[in-house]
């Protein structure tokens, strides 16, 4: 395939999934460390996605994500700091610490929010697709989920009814291959949980190599030119694979070692860095890239942890578009 | 006096106006365009503003709610129909997981401004799947509002503010009071959220109520204003905000409490409201708080058994007379 | 195709047609003369569906219906009298008055209920079929539901987990063209709401005459017989229409008069003695069979009528298995 | 003494003693099986019962309890996982309009007697989606019995009777409670439903408590213990049956009453409670009922935050003083 992302985009592109990666990592560290509570689920594995996604999308499109979110609120242009302050319960959280690992949102960048119920958000970027046609824009709205959200009800019903009003929305599957500790194959019947289903409502599908950036820049644009043309939805299903386990501490002992091996030599990062090869980037560039994202990442660790926490005040604010919490007089 | 209208097409009505007024206002449902509404509360409405601004979906409770929680969080204030309020349970998540959580958990990024517009409640024989008063499942959720007007002028007023506020809100419509007709509201009429209204006047007891237990309770206090009692009857019309400034007023001036509620009475709203009474009004009361609520039963389909279940004018006046004689 | 149903048996289907066809008239005649509370949703033009389907199964198979159910009830066993009398509010109603046209219930007959809430049963009689695999018996159960079923989440979780698990279910669409008053075409991308849906999950799918009892005894037979030799579930998709509105008082005129006509003309009871008359049985042994039905009918509205109303002192009772409805102490 | 366990391993033990006594007993959810649940509350169950009675489901809630429920009506005794209780409101219809009302609307015909089991409740930073207390939910339902135990002997002797019991039960299991340890239940343990325990025997105050709030009420008591007050803790253990003669009489004993419960104050269960009181013990009450409950926000993520929104030790110190002071 052509790959209509040229270098020097390319090398920004690998950057920002090194961005992420390293973010992963520094939360990873820091929930071991006890400075997260709760549950984290890391991205690590799937930067493509959502960088490949973020670079065919355009800033006033939207974005909705799951519980794991991290990389698509950074590809979006959530910084690495207040993402990690968020994780850490600091008051410079991207949502003031009230939301958390699993509901990252960056609603100025359109990340319109990570939500942790499966599927729920596949109805609302279909109903942000439907406003950008109410409105008169031709903004796209693309919702990722993962594998296991495919057999909700929720996923259907967005489908069909983005189908019929044929709304400019993507449907972009994170396909890891599990749900929490449970492999999807055992659970669907189909090969390709999303890609399998877009027939039933008439829509065009794709399984890609979500692993590849360019690959899914590619895909998601063509998909996204479709929508703002009118030509409705699209299903895409990347296949990718989680490099932690599904949350927390999670050691994923129930994945086949040969598996884990296979998948992590098609590394996103690698990937993308012998594209860079090919394309005649020298490693210097490469490696410099890298250090930069590291940089940025050791920065936003220190000032993430060196950020207040919490204002238990905020605990009682923003409940109402007013700013309050009262319910009665 | 004033035009009679019917709480049914005070609905439509109420609609169109806000419609008219802000062009971001638009509706969806089953059967709400060509069709009118399975109520008939949306007869007019896709033939002044067309298809797209009154849109039917497929029967897919979560799609309608969900797409419009998307739509409401990026310019649109959406107004969507769930035909029974009984069907909220088929897209509660979105009532009670997602739409009333999204401003909170984003730190105020995003606010959420819709309405949800259902059939609520019983008496008309439609059986246990159809019949339930479920307002008290969304007073139970943080961060929606909750709005169950009791006439026609009320359905108007109280669709104004829903409309126009950028929080969520529940709108519950009493399936029993559409045929019920009232004096039509004036044009621009507003009745602001959280603000009880007094449907009758009077000092010897407080009858807080809702939606269609207003009605019974003006009934049984004219039963009661036979014997020279004077009830005084409180219509909530929100469940949140809720005004318990008025209930407290109320009670401060009769020391006798009465709620009368359609829900039933575990779980329902007239144990919030007991319970403030009980802890800030308890140095007001010169007798036991009361509620008549409904049985713990599923609502049967015969009209004889569904009397037996859900409050009716005579269980309110015994009530009332016990408390009375108390 | 070869008819499994033999002429005796035809006609035996086609008087138990006949009688739910003339319990249906009387039931809209009672709901217009005002003996009727609420809502009906009749099934005349439905009966080829539920006749065809039960003259296919075992009587201790299982059968879960909509609140369009009247021809599933009686089709397995319930009294026209109990089900009139169950819509007059009597004490004598097949579940005591309390249930309503919307959930006629015969369980000593397996028929487990007609359901409110739209989709509502499938994973229920997914239920009943994984409970058969359970109980080690080779028992299938049924699901009956309109084309507008097809577009909830619930149809979807149903269809995905009894595929998987290989459940002896069926799941038997009554595609009647339209939900309430809104045509399914006007909310559904593809031709078969249900049948073109099973690929998703793959499962095996039929979209057969709906009018046809002998047609619909033959799918469901062999649907059936696959479930019971583990073979799974099978979706199938009858088409057929209501004569009358959608419920109550509706006059249906958003139906095109051509349409309407169309239909009519393919009238199951039609269809049936035409088959009758090909089979070589006589004019007056199918009019017998007719008059016999009419005499139930006409038996089972006298009973009805004359039936005490319900007794009050029902509402309080079975809520609990105890028999009560105490809720606290 | 006897032995100590967790409240986790209570679960799987009570499910365990079920499955070996009744062939009828089946366990469904996600990821119970090999993985032995999220939360580790069915680890070793499909290794003693195998792949057919502890069985994974896709992520669909609709199914897991709507399969439930028709393997109930057929014979078998189905208890199923829902993960987090917040996740009950994407099967909320089965909840709320099936499965309790199949017995009633079928004059009879059909029992449902199956379990669903969830972990319910905050204090563990899981954020606004998986953090609710939504017991009140359930209690709002005619038909569902609703337990939640506060230790790992009545997490047992509960779980026995509601897998027993012939009504549906929905079982919430506090997630702040699972590490928690306690005395083993003894061989053939039970505890029947709708009997509240007291905790903590006292005179001077009734504090009513249920799941995670009992070791609430009990530390809160030891401190005031301290000033030689001494309150009573009645743990309900049950929601439906309620035992509301258990609270009356500790009440008639010590004419105050504080309740403390996790759910939001509005349309939390407390009301249903204190206007019980409020009518029945009204005469009993030398001081205003009180409620400690959360506030009315979703939960929020960090902990500084979390504990300004439901009930700490000291909020139901400071509510206790208060009310001794009236
Ligand atoms: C409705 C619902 N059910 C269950 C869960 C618990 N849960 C959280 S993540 C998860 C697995 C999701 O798998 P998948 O969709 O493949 O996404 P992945 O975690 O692999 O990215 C489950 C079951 C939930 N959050 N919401
Ligand atoms: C979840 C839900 N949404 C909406 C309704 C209201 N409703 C009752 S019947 C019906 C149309 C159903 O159409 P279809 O499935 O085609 O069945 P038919 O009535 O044609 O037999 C609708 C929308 C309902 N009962 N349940
Ligand atoms: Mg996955
Ligand atoms: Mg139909």
């Amino acid at each position: 395939m052509t790959a209509t992302v040229d270098a020097p985009r390319l090398l920004e592109l690998y950057e920002l999934m090194s961005v992420i990666r390293g973010t992963e990592k520094a939360a990873h560290d820091a929930f071991l460390a006890g400075l997260v509570k709760g549950t984290t689920h890391l991205a690590a594995g799937h930067e493509a996605v959502a960088v490949g996604a973020s670079a065919a999308l355009r800033p006033d499109d939207y974005v909705f994500a799951t519980y794991r979110g991290h990389h698509h609120a950074m590809a979006r242009g959530a910084a690495p700091a207040e993402c990690l302050a968020e994780l850490m319960s600091k008051a410079t959280g991207v949502c003031q610490a009230k939301g958390g690992s699993m509901h990252l949102t960056k609603a100025s960048a359109g990340m319109l929010g990570s939500y942790a119920i499966v599927g729920a958000h596949l109805p609302l970027a279909a109903g942000a697709a439907w406003s950008a046609l109410l409105r008169g824009t031709d903004q796209v709205a693309v919702a990722f989920f993962g594998d296991g959200a495919t057999n909700i009800g929720a996923f259907h019903e967005a489908l069909n009814l983005s189908a019929v009003w044929a709304l400019p929305v993507l449907f972009i599957c994170e396909n890891n291959l599990y749900m929490e500790y449970t492999p999807i194959s055992s659970v669907t019947a189909v090969e390709h949980p999303a890609a399998d289903r877009a027939a039933a409502y008439r829509l065009p599908a794709e399984v890609i190599d979500g692993n590849d950036v360019v690959v899914v820049a590619d895909a998601v644009g063509r998909a996204a030119d479709r929508a703002r043309a009118g030509g409705g939805p699209t299903v895409l299903e990347a296949q990718t694979y989680r490099h932690f386990g599904h949350s927390r501490t999670d050691p994923a002992t129930y994945r086949p070692a040969e598996e884990v091996q296979r998948w992590l030599a098609r590394d996103p990062l690698d990937v993308a860095s012998r594209r860079l090869s090919e394309l005649g980037v020298p490693d210097q560039e490469i490696t410099a890239a890298a250090a930069r994202a590291a940089g940025v990442v050791a920065d936003a660790v220190a000032a993430a942890k060196s950020a207040d926490g919490a204002d238990p005040a905020q605990a009682l604010t923003d409940v109402w578009a007013d700013g309050g919490h009262q319910w009665r007089t | 006096m004033a035009d009679l209208i019917t709480y049914r097409d005070a609905v439509a009505d109420g609609i169109a106006r806000e419609m008219r007024r802000d062009p971001a206002v638009v509706c969806l449902g089953e059967d709400i365009g060509a069709a009118g509404g399975v109520f008939k509360t949306t007869v007019g409405l896709q033939a002044e503003f067309g298809p797209h601004r009154v849109r039917d979906t497929p029967i897919s409770e979560q799609a309608i709610v969900g797409i419009a929680m998307g739509a409401a969080m990026t310019g649109i204030r959406p107004v969507a129909e769930i035909m029974f309020s009984d069907f909220l349970a088929c897209c509660w998540d979105y009532l009670a997981n997602e739409i009333p959580k999204m401003r909170y958990m984003t730190g105020g990024q995003v606010t959420v401004p819709l309405v949800i517009r259902t059939a609520n409640g019983g008496g008309l024989g439609f059986g246990a799947q159809h019949s339930q008063s479920v307002e008290n499942w969304a007073l139970a959720v943080p961060g929606l509002k909750v709005v169950a007007p009791s006439n026609p002028a009320d359905v108007v007023g109280l669709l104004a503010s829903a409309i126009r506020t950028d929080d969520p809100v529940v709108f519950f419509e009493h399936k029993g009071l559409f045929a019920s007709r009232g004096e039509a509201a004036p044009d621009g009429h507003v009745v602001p959220l959280g603000e009880a209204a007094v449907a009758r006047p009077g000092t010897d007891i407080t009858i807080v109520a809702l939606a269609a237990t207003v009605p019974l309770a003006l009934a049984a206090a004219d039963e009661l204003a036979g014997s020279g009692v004077q009830a005084e009857v409180i219509d909530l019309r929100c469940l949140v905000p809720l005004d318990m400034a008025a209930v407290l007023a109320s009670v401060r001036k009769t020391s006798r409490l009465l709620i009368v509620e359609e829900n039933p009475y575990q779980g329902g709203w007239g144990g919030t409201v007991a319970s403030i009474v009980a802890d800030e009004g308890f140095e007001l009361l010169d007798a036991p708080i009361r509620r008549v609520a409904a049985a713990c039963v599923p609502l049967p389909f015969a009209d004889a058994l569904e009397d037996e279940v859900i409050p009716t004018t005579p269980k309110v006046v015994a009530a009332l007379r016990d408390l009375l004689a108390y």
